[in-house]
């Protein structure tokens, strides 16, 4: 992406940026781990987790970790196309 | 965002940097609400399997995708809207 | 409103607030986004939009507005009762 | 929030400005905490119509004036509650 | 918390802190709002609230309260459980 | 996050500030996730009483203990898968 902007500025806008990038990666973290217990620990007669929800709780973190990836694929070709669609029209 | 950088002279520093900024965070914006979305529209909650079904994968694509149409027809349609009733004050109350 | 701020310190603040509705506006759009897809696309046998999609989110984005609008304007009179009533009060 | 200012002697600019800036982000999220619980109740989610109908339109109405007395009380009896239990320590855990 | 910081910094970091709890609170807040006026309210025939709604939010609040008080409890000593554990493996 | 802290020799003052600033919003949201979560389990939504009953309060004190559980071997996986795919690059999109 052509910025305008000069080295310095650069230098304290990936600064900015890898801060974003930890805050969306406790984002999606948290998403996650909310997701995951919602739908995988529903009984409360333990303080425990049962091998039931620790494997459900696993393999929902290998699916959520897919779907991230699939679809940060798909944004990635659909905001190209979109930036492209964009440039054509001005 | 880029209607809203309407020509001030001389941006300095930190206000170009700030715009750069926000257009990337309106894009991480966009991304987390189409993950959110269609992972809840398309992917089966019982987490049977770890990996996404056939179907879960091609029903994320296509949720992508109309995420994206919806997106830009929504966006186009408030500009619309907004100009008709005349600013953007009486739409943000 | 009676702030107590200087000039200097109005300047300053307007810009904030500048900010703050920049921001404020995009939460609304997002919600509007994540509303108006959510109740009206539910068919992934495609990968556009059909015709009553796009009608259902038409019809969401003005109705939404208009709620926006009424809301709106309830939120500034049920304030505006409140302030009265606090400055009583006081 | 006014009962969070107690009288300091002299705010900076920077206090005073960040005092105003809060009392608006704390009005903006009441807003926008009404606005998305009044739609949940009271808006048909199929979007059969693009205008709001009579009935939604009163649902709405009536549903702020709810929205705000409840936030009031709620303010009120936490408030009264808080000073019971001998400071916000206990209740924020 | 051994934080490693000189006193000045503790000073600072002491109004981060500060301005993090009243937001926080302000966080609470909300959710007890969204989640009371969401379970008890539901009957828009009429602009003011009714006794049994009233009642019913008195005592959501009631119990959300013991609810963040024993919660917050457990978070605690969970807490400290997992920070000791942590230190055990270094 | 202290594997996010990896070793520049000197930190400023801002620096220092900013993760310990952090490391404790961490602990903050995962605090509101627990509460939000653990909530929707185990209270009962009607509201007929204003004490939890023993039951609710049984349930909290499981559910806290649960989502701790799952929250550290999420947490352990991911950092093991991340690794494994080489990189948070691919996860994040």
């Amino acid at each position: 992406m052509d910025t305008g902007l000069t080295q310095a500025e650069n230098r304290e806008l990936e600064q900015r940026l890898q801060k974003r990038q930890v805050k969306e990666f406790m984002n999606v973290f948290g998403s996650l781990v909310d997701n995951c217990f919602t739908s995988c620990v529903d009984d409360f007669t333990s303080k425990a987790m049962s091998n039931r929800e620790n494997g459900c709780i696993s393999r929902c973190v290998l699916k959520s970790m897919s779907t991230q990836t699939r679809l940060g694929e798909r944004f990635g070709e659909l905001n190209a196309a979109m930036a492209q669609e964009m440039q054509k029209r001005m | 965002m880029s209607f809203l950088g309407f020509g001030r002279p001389q941006p300095t520093s930190a206000e170009k940097i700030a715009a750069v900024e926000n257009e990337l965070k309106v894009v991480a914006e966009m991304h987390s609400r189409m993950v959110k979305i269609c992972t809840m529209k398309c992917v089966d909650k019982t987490y049977r399997e770890g990996e996404l079904t056939k179907g879960e994968g091609v029903c994320l694509d296509r949720c992508a995708a109309k995420f994206f149409e919806a997106h830009q027809s929504i966006s186009e349609q408030l500009q619309k809207e907004t100009q008709a009733r005349g600013g953007a004050g009486g739409f943000m109350g």
